[in-house]
């Protein structure tokens, strides 16, 4: 099993990477934000499967915080620092 | 397929992630932009900790290296452009 | 004071959950659910009256909607035609209360095809995937699984086109 | 009985990941910001949910599981509402949203 998890965790890193593209891309600074709600769903779900993968349940406190940080991150980046549709 | 080779992909994937969103990050010139490329590299950075078997540095990285600095680099983004927006302001009156 | 009580319980729950049930966690677990009791007081995060009945009602709709929200949305994805005609409507509610609003407005997003944009205090701005009345006939049936579930009766609405 | 466990585990899970896959093609072929809020917030949270829901049947402890449930509860919670957050300042930047006839 712990295969499996292994491998679905490498794929969800790889669907994180990709999905950096759209940071890079925009073009509005909204799409760039999009990279929070990416990391806190699959990177939660990346980190769940790590920590059953090696039965590190520590692991699941990471997830825990990730989970909370991208909420932040979005909060901030839409409170605070968010200028406009300008490049 | 075993667990120990799925676990090498995971590594090499992140081994290649890293440097060049590290050289992204430096050559960014939208600051905006910059910032949330450097949340990514600490969140990545933070699954490379666990990889590296230490999810207490994990933990610390999420929170601190790409949470807290990232939060405050957004504020202090914020802070910049309202002091830009504030300057123009005088000039005109 | 009921409302006290019953709240501390459930966040000693909660703490017991996210520490493992270690005995020396509460020694930090204690002054951590007296703060958050006060920011809770202090906020006035009253009024969420759920009823159980509603509860077992609401849980299965929404868990099945955000299913089919999620299978429609990764087949349009992967789809080679991208079958999307966006469209952004207003909705006004019926619901009485702002705290079941609120959670509706959250829940919206979820569902199939809907994207909450815009929650003004009467109504709320919906982004939708595809034009047409079916969102509408979607956020109705929402609506009233949550006026279930917070156990109130919703305004009626007599000349709705 | 702990074959049939895993089986059922290991479909749940791969489901998931298939979910997150149409997430992230959604992110980067949806042609505005309002339609990658859709594919991103409904696809991954569904994603999430199935691989939370497969682990649970290799849980070893009540508090386990439970945890399981509270980080999927606040990933959803957190998700929706981030997603209303970016949608609406979006709206208030003036962001337009694509349509299909213009």
């Amino acid at each position: 099993m712990s295969g499996l998890y292994l491998g679905v965790a490498s794929f969800l890193l790889l669907t994180i990477v990709v999905g950096l593209i759209r940071i890079v891309r925009g073009p509005t600074p909204a799409d760039r934000i999009l990279a929070a709600q990416l990391f806190g769903t699959t990177g939660v779900a990346a980190l769940l499967l790590l920590a059953q993968g090696v039965s590190s349940p520590p692991l699941r406190d990471v997830a825990l915080v990730l989970a909370l940080l991208a909420a932040f991150a979005a909060a901030a980046f839409v409170r605070r620092a968010w200028t406009g549709g300008e490049e | 397929m075993s667990a120990e080779w799925f676990g090498w992909i995971f590594d090499i994937l992140l081994a290649l992630a890293l440097p060049v969103l590290a050289w992204r990050v430096l050559i960014t010139r939208n600051l905006y932009q910059a910032v949330i490329l450097f949340v990514a590299f600490g969140l990545l950075m933070a699954l490379a900790w666990v990889r590296l078997e230490a999810p207490d540095v994990a933990l610390a990285e999420a929170a601190i290296g790409a949470g807290i600095t990232g939060v405050l680099f957004l504020d202090a983004l914020g802070y910049l452009r309202d002091r830009r927006r504030g300057g123009e302001a005088d000039e005109r009156g | 004071m009921r409302a006290a009580i019953v709240r501390a319980g459930l966040l000693a729950a909660l703490w017991w959950v996210l520490s493992g049930g270690a005995w020396s966690s509460w020694l930090f677990g204690i002054p951590a659910i007296a703060a958050a009791l006060y920011l809770g007081f202090r906020l006035g995060s009253g009024g969420w009256r759920w009823t159980f009945a509603g509860a077992v009602r609401f849980l299965p709709f929404f868990l099945w909607r955000s299913l089919s929200g999620g299978i429609d949305v990764a087949w349009r994805s992967l789809s080679p035609s991208l079958p999307l005609d966006p469209d952004l409507i207003e909705y006004e509610f019926r619901l009485p209360e702002t705290p079941a609003r609120v959670f509706m407005s959250n829940a919206i997003s979820l569902l199939p095809g809907t994207l909450s944009a815009e929650y003004a205090d009467e109504k709320v701005r919906v982004h939708t995937l595809l034009r047409g009345p079916g969102a509408v006939r979607e956020l109705e049936r929402l609506e009233e699984r949550v006026a279930g579930l917070f156990g109130l009766e919703m305004a009626s609405r007599g000349d709705r086109a | 009985m702990t074959v049939i466990l895993n089986a059922l585990s290991a479909a749940l899970i791969l489901a998931g990941a298939f979910f997150f896959l149409a997430g992230t093609v959604g992110l980067l072929r949806f042609p505005d910001v309002y339609t990658r809020l859709h594919a991103l917030t409904k696809a991954d949270n569904l994603g999430l949910g199935l691989v939370v829901l497969g682990l649970l049947l290799q849980v070893e402890s009540l508090s386990e599981g439970v945890k399981l449930l509270v980080i999927w509860g606040l990933v959803l919670a957190a998700g929706a509402t981030a997603a209303h957050l970016v949608a609406r300042t979006a709206l208030e930047h003036d962001i337009r949203l694509w349509r299909r006839r213009e």
